[in-house]
């Protein structure tokens, strides 16, 4: 080992201590093992007098957003501190209360292309988990083809003017501000799109919250009359917000595959031992959902490893190509799970509510059932294998 | 397997203009948002008109007031009402119930309960399991000899249908072996307890505290092992028809949306590999209706690869509708998410039925013990 | 019972015992428990004097195109009588000798579309399997798009003159006619096709065998330079010949899917127990392989009452509109059973030819490369998905 | 699992030349159409060149004469030379020999055959099945204590480069266990058996009739089951490497033949039900990147979980390049049915390497095992 080398060891010894200490002191103990997985998915819950109090130390630190710059409200860390923050966070069974759209898709992309004035007023906020956003891309007629969107956003000079429907837009019943993409020209398709920041408690803001088949309403249906936006809002330039708006997918897509490789949860194979039992060689007792749970608990493993040689090569300037067939495969993983979760457990995983099932099989149903929308938001999967072949593969075709 | 029968295919279209009409899935839905679906999970009233249309007595002999047309018979009414969702009893009562008093029953317990049922007035369910999986080699529900008949002690979990039955069907453990039990749900010691589930159907735990019974209320004209797998199998291939009926309304209603909807500036039915997806769901279905076909006329006809058949026919449409219905929503999306959509009702009805009486993977296993490797 | 009921079984019982009787003298007690599947495979091997006997008395008898009329040389036999015979057949191990392209395509192609003429003169030598026909239709650039084939045959009045390249003409190096699609229109597609006969010694008429990649060459590439066809051979209408191929196609799906039902082959459990071995509780030793044997052996079991199901609604007049799916299902089994097979014969499974294997386990791997075929032959996979979204769910395209 | 580093990159670069430009796919089919290729099965001017260029030892240390790469740069060689079907025994020579004597040999066995190795000169194989299905379990061959040494008597099945190898490692059974013997093919005793497979390379049975050895034939620094289970993890990962460049360059063949094949007057690469198919098989060629590449480096750093990570990738490598070999020929409609076509040589070696030291239905029963469930 070089003597360079041995330096930095030391100091991310260093930094590590200091990290365990500072969360020894920070973390209510109460929260220990916790998470805000659920929160996030269902949404809507109001924080605990601990959680509001963590969410609060880790704001101020920016460690929610560790590799942000420090400048706006961000950790300022590199990726190697980074890594010893998580591995800290996980040893103390503490989670990451800093999250949300505004963490990741917003964040990432301000950072990339808003004004300076832009950043330094939405980007700390964000750091601090104080500001919810939420997305108002999809419309009813524009799902999968997001550049039919027909939303006005009409150039009155000092203001924008918006009308028009939004749908999917994700807790848009309890989010602070909007990121839209708005039709600012309606001669052309892709060119006449732009990327506004709406402040959802503007005058003819209206939400309806969409019951989704899982029982709870985590979208919204959110209509916009005569809804006057600062001109100041306007990310980038006027009819340029397309690739604002895709580049904010990439982001959403890195980040929603992250399903598969959720390792907090009890694996399958777990659960099952638990409902199914096993035979006198300690396999479980039912030799075709083992086999079904074997090649699950394979792809997840090897989507996790992927996952990993994403993160490297993209690290080492490699290009990550790779964000739709991540999406693809996690979202597959995550179905798998919920599906074989649900038939381990047999009746017991198909309460609805009531007496007779415990909070963990209420929640596998109701897991199972929300996990059928991620193959569907943030780019279908087959708008995604239509982005592998033709973008990747150079199939061209339509 | 026989051809459909001139009646049988006016049984069919009888049935299912009375699915469209009086039972279409606005029906379960309003069932489903009001008190009484809470409570019951299944609507007096249509179940009445099912009783008049004779349907009830369909396994019925002529003799005690049926119409005598067979397991075909009713699996055709069962999957056409299933195409809607309809929420009715009438598979375990009209099929595993009259099935029990016809093959377990003496003529006393045939003449005092089957013209009841015929008339829609007694509604029956299989206690079978006691766990959350399928396991009828693991009964452990008691039943013993006590002055006069018989005392059952145990608990039945995820009883479908069990919260409005009037007779339950007990397997329980005797000296003997099993034996199925006629068990009259006002019995003292009978305790109910609703379980809501997923299907907003219903269901109930069911508890057995020294339960005394007459001696006839064991139903003795089979042996109980036999009785019991005759009437597994019986739920089984009724639920297999429902499930028929499930995932070829899913898929036409499917096929439907990709008819109308537009992305990209082109009916999305346009898009080739949608196209391939769909010719290979259609194909799937054509199967499906094979094995369960197949299955009914086994059990009409008493065949000896009936169990055989039902195995098949259940494990198929287990992977099937499972399939149906996951594509269901995918090939919707974000509106088939949506509670306003019926999607989420064929997907979560879809699993209670995988799950009940053996799912794919019990009857792959089975299937392959029978064909003994 | 009816009285006429009774009469029609007496009729059927009475015919069992003649076919019974028929068989006992006929049949060689040498090919007992032989069949020519694999001939019709491989192809090209000669008939023993015993097999050569049974042709003859089967083709005389016209019991090998049972349900043909009488008037051309078939069996004249109705449905009952023909599974009688089939019964009869299987009960005593024998097989029906007579078979090839065209007892399964052309036959009942000309009994709907030839003249009397061409009835009178081609149908009976196939009636006593003399003849033996292949298909030339598919051309090296017109194989899933028919349509597009350039084959030209030139009216020359009195005859045709026909120059073009066929490919995958099935035993081509063994066959004595030809039926195959010409372009005798080139300013049209589909309405410029023409259905003609070929005699294969005709002079220009030149057949180059392609080796495949099971070892085999049951196929051709045919070269027609300057070859004269009668007119008396033009089936049908000038530029009608495309109406006449498609049903001649649907012939041949109708048969191709016949390999997912064929029980002659003992079954995979077995041939699994026999490599494999079994457990305590006699489950195949291979918990993974066993599960994926039985959904195969399910598979074939809902295929072949599916076929019964499609025969038996064909019957009583509905329509068949089966024939893609039932393609498609038995390919896939085909393939299936022969991948399955090859797995768990183990090394087994995988030799070429030489010491160390057994008759059946070279089959095994001959018979698992040829079966890559019957997804691409006869329309492939992808063409009958095609057929089955547009004609029989409606869902237009292109 | 590291980035790689310069020196590995122009090793890949390196081998993916050499392959491309020396040894490509004609090069094999030559080799089969020979007389050579009947009885050996590869090319000795082939893998000359491969140990000038420093390849077969590449897991040898620096003292021994060879380049210390490590595992992951074995890999590297492997797959870039299987893309292209190179004919070779570098595998079993220069992963599963070196690792033998690395890990079990002595010091004055690594002196005695590594260079040898090195220069090419020898070849080794693995002598274990005894079946034609991988049981590692159930070795019956038997290694008797005599005057001297030891005396083993057995036969083993199948096994790859049996017939051209100058040095069998065979596992057989002592009293106290299985152990891992260094058994030189010219050994008094040792009978070789050509079997010809359909992937056209070289494999044997050895018959093994009282072959007297040495003491030292047994490879004594390892208790043996570990390095039978250490040395067949490393067949496996390299087989999984040469999976990995088979199912890599069987992707890329087919995406051009799409890309320039025309059906209806379009290219067939612009139909969507191709393309969806082509993107999926583009996820699971990623996914099996990654399960071999982590295979690879946990046995270079001897990770504990190298053992579950080579059954991942073996396992990921048997069913991705099934199905990538059967979707092969299926994508090429019947020019990929003719031999005069490469696909047939991928589908029959993918079936060969699936078949080697345990196929994906015995990985994914040991990745479970070693998981606990």
């Amino acid at each position: 080992m070089t003597a360079a080398m041995n330096d930095k060891q030391i100091a991310i010894d260093e930094f590590r201590a200091e990290v365990r200490g500072w969360i020894a002191q920070h973390f209510p103990a109460s929260l220990k093992g916790k998470n805000n997985a659920f929160a996030a998915i269902e949404g809507g819950v109001p924080l605990s007098p601990d959680q509001e109090e963590w969410r609060q130390a880790m704001g101020e630190k920016g460690w929610g957003v560790p590799t942000w710059p420090a400048a706006y409200g961000g950790g300022g860390l590199c990726g190697k501190q980074a890594a010893v923050l998580q591995e800290e966070l996980a040893n103390a069974e503490a989670y990451n209360p800093i999250g949300g759209m505004g963490v990741m898709m917003l964040g990432p992309t301000l950072l990339e292309f808003a004004s300076e004035e832009q950043k330094q007023r939405h980007i700390p906020p964000i750091c601090r988990g104080e500001i919810r956003w939420c997305q108002g891309f999809s419309e009813p007629g524009a799902g999968s083809d997001l550049a039919s969107l027909r939303a006005r956003a009409e150039d009155c000079g000092d203001y924008f003017l918006v009308n028009g429907q939004k749908t999917w837009t994700s807790g848009g019943q309890w989010s602070d501000w909007c990121f839209a993409l708005v039709r600012t020209d309606t001669s052309r398709k892709h060119e006449g799109i732009s990327f506004l920041l709406i402040d959802m408690r503007s005058p003819g803001v209206e939400v309806r919250p969409i019951q989704l088949i899982s029982g709870a309403s985590p979208f919204c249906e959110t209509f916009f009359t005569d809804v006057k936006v600062p001109r100041e809002n306007l990310v980038g330039e006027l009819n340029q917000g397309w690739a604002i708006g895709k580049r904010l997918l990439q982001h959403e897509r890195t980040n929603l595959s992250g399903g598969g490789g959720n390792r907090v949860m009890p694996s399958v194979s777990q659960i099952a031992k638990f409902y199914v039992g096993v035979d006198e060689q300690g396999r479980l007792d039912d030799p075709d959902l083992r086999q079904r749970i074997i090649r699950h608990e394979m792809l997840a493993r090897s989507f996790r490893l992927t996952a990993q040689r994403v993160m490297r090569d993209a690290k080492n300037g490699g290009v990550a190509t790779a964000s739709s067939i991540l999406k693809n495969v996690g979202a597959r993983i995550t179905q798998d799970r919920a599906e074989l979760t649900l038939e381990a457990m047999g009746m017991s995983g198909l309460g609805w509510e009531g007496d007779g099932f415990n909070e963990k099989e209420l929640a596998a149903t109701r897991l199972w059932l929300w996990g059928k929308a991620v193959s569907i938001y943030g780019g279908s999967t087959e708008i995604q294998n239509n982005v592998i072949a033709k973008r990747i593969l150079g199939m061209e075709g339509e | 397997m026989a051809v459909l029968t001139e009646e049988q295919v006016m049984l069919r279209e009888m049935a299912s203009s009375w699915a469209v009409e009086q039972s279409p899935v606005t029906a379960f839905r309003r069932l489903r948002d009001s008190t009484e679906g809470l409570q019951r999970g299944f609507s007096k009233d249509h179940y009445r008109q099912m009783a008049e249309m004779g349907w009830a007595g369909i396994l019925v002999p002529e003799e005690y007031g049926g119409s005598s047309f067979g397991y075909l018979g009713l699996g055709l009414v069962l999957e056409q009402v299933a195409q809607t969702l309809t929420a009715s009893p009438l598979m375990l009562t009209a099929g595993v119930g009259v099935s029990a008093l016809m093959l377990g029953g003496n003529t006393h317990q045939r003449e005092q309960w089957l013209p009841a049922i015929v008339a829609g007035e007694v509604i029956v369910a299989l206690a079978v399991d006691e766990g959350s999986r399928h396991h009828p080699e693991r009964i452990e529900c008691q039943a013993s000899v006590c002055e006069g008949g018989w005392s059952l002690s145990g608990r039945k979990a995820f009883v479908l249908e069990g919260g409005i039955a009037d007779v339950l069907l007990v397997a329980a453990r005797t000296e003997q072996g099993v034996e199925v039990f006629w068990v009259p749900a006002v019995t003292e010691g009978v305790i109910r307890h609703d379980r809501h589930m997923a299907d907003s159907r219903n269901c109930a735990e069911i508890e057995l505290r020294q339960v005394v019974l007459p001696e006839e209320a064991r139903l003795a004209e089979l042996p109980g092992e036999q009785l019991l797998q005759r009437l597994l199998d019986c739920a089984r291939a009724g639920a297999a028809a429902e499930m028929l009926g499930m995932a070829t309304q899913a898929f036409a209603v499917t096929l439907d949306y990709l008819k109308t909807r537009e992305q990209f500036d082109e009916i999305i039915a346009r898009f080739q590999a949608l196209q391939h997806r769909m010719a290979n769901l259609y194909g799937e279905i054509e199967l499906m209706r094979s094995a369960v076909e197949a299955a009914l006329s086994a059990i009409e006809s008493d065949d000896d690869d009936a169990s055989l058949l039902v195995s098949l026919a259940k494990a198929t449409a287990c992977d099937t509708l499972n399939l149906m219905t996951r594509e269901m929503v995918q090939l919707h999306g974000g509106i088939g998410m949506t509670d306003e959509h019926d999607a989420g009702f064929y997907l979560k009805r879809a699993r209670v039925l995988e799950a009940a009486w053996g799912n794919a993977s019990f009857h792959r296993d089975r299937f392959a013990r029978l064909c003994d490797y």
